[in-house]
């Protein structure tokens, strides 16, 4: 079997600067991936490079054999990879509930002109997606604060704000942008029983994190970035022994891995 | 809201506007008032097509460019080609809002002011253009265009020959009033549709909102030609009431004041650019008891209504209670 | 619904402050008051036309209601002058036109532009009012057009005197148009060079032009020098902007003439052109010293005390008004019925209180209209020397 | 050639000074000052009524402008723009404001000044021929030499001095130069009576060559609206390149499409236009938004 998402020799140069240099892995389907690395080794570049709101400079991204690298991002999304962004990335003048609704967009049935016109689809659409998000508000715990302006979420909320919109697209591939950033301890292991629920809807999950002592709890297989470059891929386990990640991540003076 | 205050609301508003006013016209013999007013309906019209694209998060000062534009077409129609003024009104919109893809598919890109001040240059194309162009008739413009004429349906008489109507004062403002109904109908069912959501997603986070799949180039394409087609139908209705279109009828002021309409009634609210225009037309109309102090008073008192309701007149409370953010 | 009490409270208050503003102004005097209206610009760039206007319309009208009034039929009427700023938008004349009609009156000065002319045109004819505009189009004067009255002399009228004085007199022979880029300018330039052609004068340049908020004409003007043209015509110069053009082609190094068929102002000319202006030739203020009357000359104090300083361009535009009330005078009967007017337009003749000798006001424009729809003002040429106007020639419209 | 780079040069410097007013203005506060042009013009006046009427040397009059200028840029910012910009939702909503201050000084300008054009003595005689490549008027050359010597100085005070590397901070990143310790209103006021100065000091200068009239007040904010998008919004540079762009352009453009009459503006407006779309930040801008 094919893996669902290949990355293949993906390169970005900016200017003279290589940010992402000639990186190859795959996703297999059902799995948590995780992309760590140092600051600076080209992990949200890669990030961006997945889900196109960057064009490749050469290499390529094949979900389920198919080129979806240097497409709009919208056709992205459509193919079912979608991407969350952190925290302050959220439709702020809308309640929490809207967010939710408003990003079953791709679940649409009706065609634009069918909701202006308020046809049977675009109805049976807007209840379905009422419905839908209602399971999601109740999915990562957010019912009670459904009404409220997303502006006024706390942080916390805001990341599982993010989640949410992501899973009314009902994507195939969810790409988290550093979901355990900036957490405690406790919020954080709240959030990785959460991103394991999402792996249990029949989403694979592709995330990059700085934080390593979830990332190792979480991920199937991770991949290690350093200055662009690929130096380690393999389970939890093989990473933590790997000597070119210690050395990395030594040489590096705000990360030390493990605790 | 309840349902049945919404048709209330509507049905009084309609009772308002096409029997009260003239009603109130009759019995104050202020007739100069159907022209005030229906000119507030027509600039109402173009403004809100100007708050459609704020909804979608741009600055556009250019919706003078397709209101000339639309006088232009309606009066090329009419005078060169014959065409009846009636079939010329949703054509003057389609054709702006054809041109408007066309400049909007490259310069939507732009945000901030950087989409303003193209769209501000975008006026001054039009006007520029119709001074150079034969078909325009150049800097000598487009004069004594022939007053609408009759519709009928099965020898049944719809719509009158303008021509023939002692007054065209009142025929104009039902004109105005009738296709201002239709446009706010229209804009407000769209901005409480799923497209209107759609819209806001863009105004928030464009970014975000090409995340989840939406088709931001595509949406914002087609609201802007939305709002392009309601500046061309105010435009040709103007050229007709004129009976005449210059190069000069729409400039970069008016691109200013369309914008500003919305503005002074609430960006959030899409009857803001309906109260905005009245006030700001009205305004400066009443005002022109004061003689050469008119335009301070005018300014002074948009400043200080500025400073009392930077987020429009309609965020007043009492407002507010009925209208809150769609 | 807010909305619609708005609306009511708002023509509530419109309605009220009217009434206001008549009663104040009937308490004034005994006399019945005769308003007389101005639909023009009064604001913004094109400011300077629209107040000329007003100002010499205003300061005539005082001094009428001074000396006690004006007597039209059995009754003495004080005059009073009702304006509407447009803004120079034909959209907001049009309302100007329909506040006019609202206030009962019949006789409107202006629009000053072409577009506004145009489009106050439909009003006008449906609310029986005659009004005075300064725009040029022909279709505005000529049938079936029938409210509207030239209040000056025609940029195709003065135009061709004016080259063929210059063909005559000073041997002009190649000529060169430069014009802003707006509806006004660009018509009378096409009107100017058919007039030139005609003359049999060469036409080396005829489509350059500019941008009337351009701060800098050099480059606009380098290219018409290199021509060498013997004269330079400005066509529908705005007063703002003929002292640069000038200043900026003389600049250069041209030594040909320099003229326009727009009125000027001496003071405008001297502050921005300096001794540069001497010898430009432009379209005066109906009024010279040697044919100025008593009346003018008076009317010039009046206007100079009223208002600080005065406007050549008030020579003419004072016209206006007076043919109004010199009309009605000859046909009472037209007070409140412009068709009336119209036909006493035909035959009526006064005596010209502003001229010396026994000028006469007189409708005219057979020629140029095929009807009498535009005011006889004398076409006075002027040349620009040192900070005042000389009198090249008089001329009159057919 | 010459004369058509020279003209350019000359046009440019000046466009360049008024745009450095509105792109400071702009960077700080994100406010496009739509009143910009008018106060250009206020600018004028004060040095026409100082240097015309009052009979006082020139370099009084322009130092009337700037200061006149200075403080009411400060009380507008004070007393305007600043509890509009706190209380209102969309930023954008500060347009309608600068739209109104705009119209109010339009109308003080109309009844203290009058609606004539006005012009003011030549300030030195005199034209440069360079045997007929170069023709340009003395104070033409004074002019360009005041207005590049203005800009530098503006440029070296915002480099080098305190506030000017405050402001500069403010311009970049808000959030960090208050974390910073910047004082964010004070210099924001600075920055707009700065910018307002920078205005009034332009109308001062070219008072002397072009005169001032009521009505220059619009079409010059559109003009410096024009060349602080071709440079890039918010940038000092930018400005600088946009203006001397445009000034090059009109005088170029002007020269080689003189033949084609009408158009030449339509086609310097358009292909602005079509820069915009390909470059959409300007020249030297960052995006926005």
């Amino acid at each position: 079997m094919s893996p669902l998402l290949q990355v293949s020799a993906v390169t970005k140069r900016f200017g003279g600067l290589t940010a992402v240099n000639a990186v190859t892995f795959d996703v297999a389907e059902g799995e948590i991936l995780s992309v760590i690395g140092p600051n600076g080794a080209g992990k949200s570049t890669l990030f961006k490079l997945i889900s196109s709101f960057l064009r490749t400079t050469s290499g390529q991204v094949l979900f389920k054999g198919e080129r979806i690298s240097d497409l709009a991002p919208h056709k992205v999304a459509q193919k079912g990879i979608v991407r969350t962004f952190q925290e302050t990335t959220i439709f702020k003048n809308m309640t929490v509930r809207d967010n939710i609704i408003v990003s079953h967009h791709l679940r649409s049935n009706a065609s634009l002109a069918g909701y202006f016109l308020g046809t049977a689809a675009a109805k049976s659409d807007e209840a379905e997606f009422g419905r839908s998000a209602d399971e999601i508000l109740g999915f990562l715990g957010l019912d009670e604060i459904g009404g409220e302006l997303a502006s006024n979420l706390p942080q916390g909320h805001l990341r599982a704000l993010g989640i949410a919109i992501g899973l009314a697209t009902n994507p195939s591939v969810l790409l988290l942008d550093e979901p355990f950033a900036g957490m405690n301890h406790d919020e954080t292991m709240r959030t990785v029983d959460l991103v394991r629920g999402v792996r249990q809807r029949g989403i694979t999950v592709l995330l990059v994190e700085h934080d390593m002592p979830a990332v190792m709890k979480i991920s199937d297989r991770i991949v290690v970035l350093n200055f662009g470059e690929k130096i380690a891929e393999g389970t939890p386990q093989q990473i933590q022994n790997n000597e070119k990640v210690i050395e990395a991540y030594l040489g590096s003076e705000d990360d030390a891995i493990g605790i | 809201m309840s349902r049945s205050k919404q048709i209330i609301g509507v049905a009084a508003f309609l009772f308002g506007v096409f029997v009260l006013v003239p009603l109130m016209i009759k019995l104050t013999g202020r007739w100069d008032f159907y022209y005030t007013l229906t000119s507030v309906a027509l600039l109402s019209i173009a403004s809100a097509g100007v708050w459609l694209t704020f909804y979608i998060g741009r600055i556009n000062i250019g919706q003078g460019a397709y209101a000339l534009v639309g006088g232009y077409v309606s009066a090329i129609l009419v005078v060169k080609y014959g065409v009846s003024f009636w079939l010329t009104i949703p054509l003057a919109g389609l054709i702006c809002g054809c041109l408007s893809i066309l400049i909007g598919l490259p310069i939507l890109r732009l945000k901030g002011v950087y989409f303003a001040m193209v769209t501000l240059v975008l006026t001054e194309v039009a006007k520029l253009t119709a001074l150079a162009l034969p078909i325009t008739n150049g800097a000598k413009g487009i004069s004594s265009i022939p007053l609408p004429g009759a519709i009928s349906i099965f020898g049944l008489t719809i719509i009158p020959d303008f021509s023939q109507l002692a007054s065209t004062k009142l025929a104009f403002y039902y004109l105005a009033v009738t296709l201002m109904v239709l446009s706010y109908a229209g804009l407000y069912r769209l901005v409480h549709s799923r497209i209107g959501h759609l819209c806001r997603s863009l105004q928030q986070n464009e970014e975000l909102a090409s995340s989840i799949g939406v088709n931001i180039s595509y949406l914002r394409v087609i609201a802007y030609s939305v709002s392009s087609f309601l500046g061309g139908i105010a435009g040709a209705v103007f050229a007709a009431i004129s009976q005449s279109i210059y190069p000069s009828s729409f400039q970069v002021a008016d691109s200013i004041n369309f914008m500003l309409n919305c503005f002074l009634g609430g960006l959030g609210y899409v009857f803001g650019p309906m109260l905005g225009t009245l006030v700001l037309y009205f305004g400066w109309d009443l005002l022109f008891t004061t003689g050469k102090f008119q335009l301070l008073i005018y300014s002074s008192l948009l400043i200080a209504l500025m400073l009392a309701l930077p987020n429009g007149i309609l965020s007043l409370r009492l407002f507010n209670r009925k209208k809150a953010e769609p | 619904m807010k909305r619609r009490n708005l609306l009511k409270s708002m023509m509530l208050a419109a309605t009220a402050s009217t009434v206001i503003g008549f009663s104040s102004l009937s308490a004034l005097a005994a006399n019945e008051t005769l308003k007389i209206g101005f639909v023009g610009v009064t604001s913004g760039p094109a400011a300077a036309w629209g107040i000329s206007n007003v100002r010499s319309m205003q300061a005539r009208a005082e001094w009428i209601n001074e000396i006690g009034g004006v007597k039209i039929g059995a009754k003495t009427y004080n005059v009073d002058i009702v304006t509407f700023d447009d803004q120079k938008d034909p959209k907001r004349a049009i309302a100007g036109m329909e506040k006019m009609a609202q206030e009962g009156i019949h006789y409107v000065v202006g629009p000053n532009v072409d577009d506004g002319a145009a489009a106050v045109r439909p009003v006008a004819e449906q609310n029986g009012i005659m009004y005075f505009p300064y725009a040029f189009p022909k279709s505005l004067y000529k049938a079936p057009a029938s409210n509207a009255v030239l209040g000056m002399v025609a940029n195709y009228q003065s135009g061709p005197a004016i080259y063929k004085y210059l063909k005559d007199t000073k041997g002009v022979k190649k000529v060169a148009f430069v014009a802003a880029n707006e509806s006004d300018p660009l018509s009378q330039r096409d009107g100017g060079v058919a007039a030139a052609k005609a003359l049999g004068l060469e036409v080396v340049s005829g489509n350059i032009t500019y941008q009337v908020d351009t701060t800098d004409f050099t480059p606009v003007i380098t290219p018409i020098i290199r021509l060498q043209p013997d004269l330079l015509v400005l066509s529908g110069v705005a007063p703002a902007n003929a002292p640069q053009l000038i200043r900026s082609a003389r600049e250069l190094g041209y030594q040909g003439l320099i003229s326009t068929e727009t009125a000027q102002d001496a003071t405008v000319l001297k502050e921005g052109a300096g001794e540069l202006a001497n010898g430009f030739i432009s379209v005066g203020g109906a009024s010279t010293p040697e044919i100025a009357s008593d009346a003018m000359k008076e009317f010039v104090t009046r206007y100079t005390k009223m208002f600080g300083e005065y406007n050549d361009e008030s020579n003419t535009k004072v016209y206006a008004l007076e043919y109004i009330l010199e009309t009605l005078k000859a046909n009472p009967a037209a007070m409140s019925d412009v068709k009336a007017f119209q036909k006493t337009m035909d035959t009526f003749e006064a005596p010209n209180p502003y001229m010396k000798g026994d000028a006469k006001l007189k409708y005219v424009g057979m020629t140029s209209f095929g009807q009498k729809r535009q005011v006889a003002v004398p076409l006075v040429v002027n040349v620009y020397k040192d900070g005042k106007f000389d009198t090249l020639f008089v001329a009159a419209v057919d | 050639m010459e004369q058509i780079i020279a003209n350019g040069l000359y046009l440019g410097s000046q466009y360049a000074l008024i745009a450095l007013g509105l792109t400071l203005i702009f960077a700080l506060m994100n406010v496009l000052n739509f009143a910009h042009g008018q106060m250009y013009v206020l600018g004028g006046f004060v040095t026409y009524t100082v240097y015309a009427q009052l009979g006082l040397p020139f370099i009084v009059g322009l130092l009337a402008s700037a200061t006149t200028l200075a403080v009411v840029g400060a009380l507008i910012e004070k007393f305007l723009f600043r509890p509009v910009i706190r209380k209102s939702h969309r930023e954008e909503s500060t347009m309608l404001l600068a739209a109104g201050i705009a119209f109010f000084l339009d109308a003080v300008i109309l009844l203290v000044f009058g609606e004539k054009q006005r012009g003011v003595p030549k300030i030195v005689n005199g034209v440069l021929n360079w045997d007929f490549r170069i023709i340009m008027p003395y104070d033409r050359i004074l002019i360009c030499v005041l207005t590049i010597f203005f800009i530098a100085a503006f440029i070296g005070y915002m480099q080098y001095s305190k506030t000017g590397r405050a402001m500069r901070a403010l311009a970049q990143d808000k959030v960090a130069a208050q974390l910073m310790g910047v004082n964010v209103a004070r210099y924001s006021m600075i920055g707009f009576a700065l910018g307002a100065m920078l205005a009034g000091l332009v109308g001062g200068l070219l008072v002397s060559i072009t005169g001032v009239n009521l009505g220059m007040g619009g079409p010059t904010s559109i003009k410096a609206f024009m060349m602080v998008m071709i440079g890039g919004a918010g940038v000092i540079s930018g400005a600088i390149a946009g203006g001397l762009i445009l000034g090059m352009l009109e005088s170029v453009g002007l020269s080689v499409l003189s033949q084609y009459g009408d158009i030449t503006y339509l086609l310097i407006f358009v292909s602005l236009i079509i820069f915009l779309a390909i470059r959409p930040q300007g020249l030297m801008g960052k995006p926005w938004g």
